[in-house]
């Protein structure tokens, strides 16, 4: 086994991933509400991908997800942000423009007196985009960081 | 001390004394004297956003350029790394 | 002058970072100056967001028209925060990742022993 | 709708558009990928078509007068502007049309010049992002914005630099640039703090609006002027630009010129426009205390313009590796337009300011494309010899005649030799610098003739003379680097011929933009 810890880590870091999932979807869901937002979220879930890269070692994970992947995923992350910011450009007329807010039903303002709670318009899309592309993103970084340096190591052992 | 030494202590130091003067002119901590743009946000980004955390409002709408940005510098990391540590050979 | 502490800190940060990178001559502690200095310029913007007595910038179940609105920090500050956050973590990994190839090229982290094979 | 609608559209959401385009591409270049290579090698080309189509609808607006203002999720500027805002002014539209003519330059080149390498989808990624960060920098109204640009169009260049990482010394380039323009970056954003706590604004016009001239501010304009001249190369930190432009592949270099002149914008914005509200007030006869700033700091810029060149050209005589001798000839290149900034900036004010600002901006465009073509030149050659010493290149006119005529135009145009464009602009910097001082003015032209001895001396021993025996079967380069090299070629002739023509309509616009900021600060807050 090349790189991965014993078999405490593996179980341990397998129990709470999902802990670590859960936390960060839930912050990247949040965002427009509490402290948070795609950002601050993706960077928790793509820690504990890291977590398990660590327990698992680089080359069991790169046999599961390779960085292409993660790649396509990180551009479907920020098509889907700046495609968007061209729905403002489309139905707002400026580019940009928060062209749910205001205008349709479900993502209203309360101050007008069409939904309970505040929804900001395209913000809990753009977060969720966000927070895709920072998943994506910063766990491809990691992943091809480790990969590239334990494959050396693996070559003069 | 070789010359790439003292040139470097020259610019080190001009820096510490730019950096000191401008720490000690600065509005003293917790009294910014202006807050136009920043009172404004406070007050109407519930309004006009509909998000109550306000940093979102301005991360996600009123800059929200800045965030196109921002993650548009992340997937050129991406792509850079990728790219450095390819393999070289088709 | 006493209210400045804040400050001071910021500028204690960004010339421990500059002295790093202008002296230092091992490449990881460079990118750990660099680092610093951005450790710095981040504090440095979030000191600018504190108003005296004042709440993060979050309407918890009030709007502005309710009585008894909190005193909040200002909002921009924090925004460019975290843009400058993350580009920091892009910048970090690049060099990172140069850092890796230039330790596999060469077999040190020195730069005075950098250069040694012309290609 | 009919045409002219559209195209008012088209026209009104340009400066969002030129950025958002290419981004998109560049978001789309990994999808299409997949496809094939000469699928992806289209669509990027088209897209920077898509660019450069919206950026010569923009720009003959922007020429004819009107400064376009581009309000991002609003409609209109509103009070206090706490939105970001593109302002389009004559300079933005000058330098984006540079960016556009080297980006297509670049992508077509590329087709033929990259095509034995892996890894292509990321390059052209990158490419696109470098696009998009440069027109961003150029095309922004807000201090913030103009640093994440800053940090898209860096971080881009540097993983492109380091593109051969099978070869130490490019990854070394590629670090030691991004070392310079991290710490550069920070500063920028240090000096834009600084300003923020004091004036509670980010955008260029506010700001510029209300400067009071404080300690601090002169600290910023410092500290700012100091980082985006360190990014531009100037002398005391110009070792990262021959490393970075020697090592990366000929048409990332093109980009990268492109990159470093974004930077100078970055310093004319600053000293003209965000601190140049006095200059309205020195004008009209009151000199404030302002303009003691400006003499102070035009004269350093003059002397560390004057050391640039002289370094520049120096260490071009001496260099026997053609990339980095260009590179060298570029530092003193960036030479010549700081020592018009400078110039312009000593001489506040008067006619020759105006002059010497005019021949600056119009020694970016031409220095952008002579410096351009001769690295697409180098590229040419190491592609068809896969030798980058000059002492080990001979006759090669024989074999690559076009790329031959391309090396010529290009050499003639860099040292400012009378028919072709760099004489039209070096001219103007001449004669104003000798306002300022007569020596000056001499050192430069000398620096000049010596540029000219050093390519000659290229021209004859890599060109003319005895054919080397293992070159004997080297052939032209393929059909898309010629077509990149002589779209620049046909650019730089055009340029030579009619220079009245290209300053009347195209710098004279920029020129003035820079010599008043009324009408950029008015823009934004006089509409309110």
């Amino acid at each position: 086994m090349n790189g991965g810890m014993s078999k405490i880590v593996k179980t341990i870091s397998s129990i709470t991933f999902p802990l670590a999932l859960i936390y960060g979807l839930y912050i990247i869901a949040h965002g427009h509400l509490t402290p948070g937002g795609g950002f601050q979220g993706g960077a928790v879930v793509a820690s504990g991908c890291a977590m398990i890269l660590v327990a698992y070692g680089s080359i069991w994970t790169m046999g599961k997800v390779k960085e292409k992947q993660l790649s396509i995923l990180e551009s479907l992350g920020a098509i889907a942000f700046i495609g968007l910011a061209f729905l403002g450009l489309i139905f707002g007329f400026v580019f940009f423009k928060n062209f749910l807010i205001g205008e349709g039903l479900i993502f209203d303002n309360p101050a007008l007196g069409l939904s309970d709670i505040y929804t900001a318009g395209f913000i809990p899309l753009m977060n969720f985009a966000v927070g895709l592309k920072v998943i994506a993103g910063l766990f491809a970084i990691v992943l091809v960081m480790a990969y590239a340096t334990t494959k050396k190591e693996a070559k003069t052992k | 001390m070789s010359k790439r030494a003292i040139a470097g202590a020259i610019f080190f130091s001009i820096v510490a004394v730019f950096l000191v003067f401008s720490a000690l002119m600065t509005h003293s901590f917790g009294n910014p004297d202006e807050t136009e743009m920043d009172q404004y946000i406070i007050d109407n980004s519930q309004e006009e956003v509909g998000a109550d955390n306000s940093v979102t409002g301005v991360v996600f709408d009123y800059r929200g350029f800045d965030t196109l940005g921002e993650a548009t510098v992340l997937f050129t990391a991406v792509a850079g790394v990728i790219l450095i540590f390819r393999r070289l050979k088709k | 002058m006493i209210y400045n502490i804040p400050f001071i800190a910021v500028v204690a940060l960004v010339l421990i970072g500059l002295y790093t990178v202008v002296f230092k001559r091992n490449l990881i502690k460079i990118v750990i100056g660099i680092t610093l200095i951005e450790s710095g310029v981040n504090l440095f913007l979030i000191t600018l967001a504190y108003r005296q007595d004042s709440t993060a910038p979050i309407w918890h179940g009030i709007t502005a028209s309710s009585d008894n609105v909190p005193f909040m920090s200002l909002p921009v500050p924090h925004a460019l925060t975290l843009t400058s956050i993350v580009i920091g973590v892009a910048v970090l990994a690049l060099m990172l990742s140069l850092v890796i190839h230039i330790y596999r090229h060469y077999g040190t982290l020195n730069v005075n022993k950098l250069g040694g094979d012309e290609e | 709708m009919n045409i002219e609608q559209i195209l008012d559209t088209f026209l009104r959401h340009s400066p969002a558009l030129i950025v958002a385009i290419p981004l998109l591409g560049a978001f789309l270049t990994p999808l299409i990928s997949k496809i094939n290579e000469k699928a992806r090698n289209a669509f990027v080309i088209i897209t920077i078509l898509a660019t450069n189509f919206f950026i010569f609808l923009l720009a003959s607006d922007v020429f004819a007068g009107n400064i376009h203002t581009y309000v991002f999720g609003a409609r209109n500027i509103s009070t206090p502007l706490v939105r970001i805002l593109f302002e389009v002014d004559g300079l933005s539209a000058f330098m984006i049309i540079i960016a556009g003519i080297l980006s297509l330059a670049a992508v077509i080149y590329s087709w033929s010049f990259m095509k034995e390498n892996t890894g292509l989808d990321k390059f052209y990624t990158l490419m696109l992002l470098m696009t998009a960060g440069m027109l961003g920098m150029m095309l922004t109204g807000d201090m913030f914005n103009f640093f994440v640009f800053l940090e898209i169009t860096s971080i881009a260049s540097c993983a492109l630099i380091a593109f051969w990482t099978n070869k130490g010394k490019a990854v070394e380039a590629g670090f030691k640039y991004i070392t310079i323009s991290a710490i550069g970056a920070l500063f920028v954003l240090f000096a834009i703090a600084l300003l923020y706590a004091q004036y509670d604004a980010l955008n260029i016009a506010v700001l510029a609006n209300n400067i009071q001239y404080t300690f601090l501010d002169k600290i910023a304009l410092v500290v700012l002027i100091a980082a985006l001249a360190m990014k531009a190369g100037i002398v005391p930190m110009h070792m990262w630009l021959p490393d970075a432009y020697g090592r990366a592949p000929a048409s990332v270099t093109l980009l990268l010129v492109g990159a470093t002149q974004a930077s100078l914008y970055g310093v004319f914005r600053v000293c003209f426009t965000l601190y140049g509200k006095r200059l309205g007030t020195t004008i009209a006869g009151s000199i404030g205390e302002g303009i003691s700033l400006y003499i102070l700091l035009g004269t350093i810029l003059v002397i560390l313009a004057i050391v640039t060149i002289l370094i520049g050209v120096m260490m071009a005589l001496k260099q026997i590796d053609f990339k980095r001798m260009i590179a060298y000839a570029a530092v003193a290149e960036i030479g010549y337009m700081f020592l018009a900034v400078g110039a312009g900036l000593t001489t506040l004010g008067t006619a020759v300011s105006m002059n010497a600002i005019k021949g600056g901006i119009f020694h970016i465009i031409n220095d952008a494309l002579d410096v351009g073509l001769l690295f697409l030149v180098a590229g040419a050659i190491y592609y068809a010899t896969k030798q980058t010493s000059l002492n080990n290149m001979g006759g090669l006119a024989r074999n690559m005649k076009y790329t031959t005529v391309f090396f010529l135009i290009g050499l003639l145009a860099v040292s400012g030799m009378p028919p072709l464009n760099g004489f039209a602009s070096k001219i103007l910097i001449y004669e104003s610098v000798y306002q300022v001082n007569p020596v000056l003015s001499i050192v430069a032209i000398l620096c000049s003739i010596l540029l000219l001895a050093v390519f000659i001396k290229v021209f004859h021993s890599a060109f003319l003379g005895p054919e080397q025996p293992d070159l004997k079967d080297v052939k032209e380069v393929p059909k898309s680097m010629l077509l990149a090299m002589g779209l620049i070629a046909c650019i730089i002739v055009f340029f030579g011929l009619f220079p009245e023509m290209v300053v009347n309509n195209i710098v004279q616009p920029a020129a003035n933009a820079l010599a008043s900021n009324m009408n950029y600060i008015s823009q934004v807050t006089g509409v309110i």
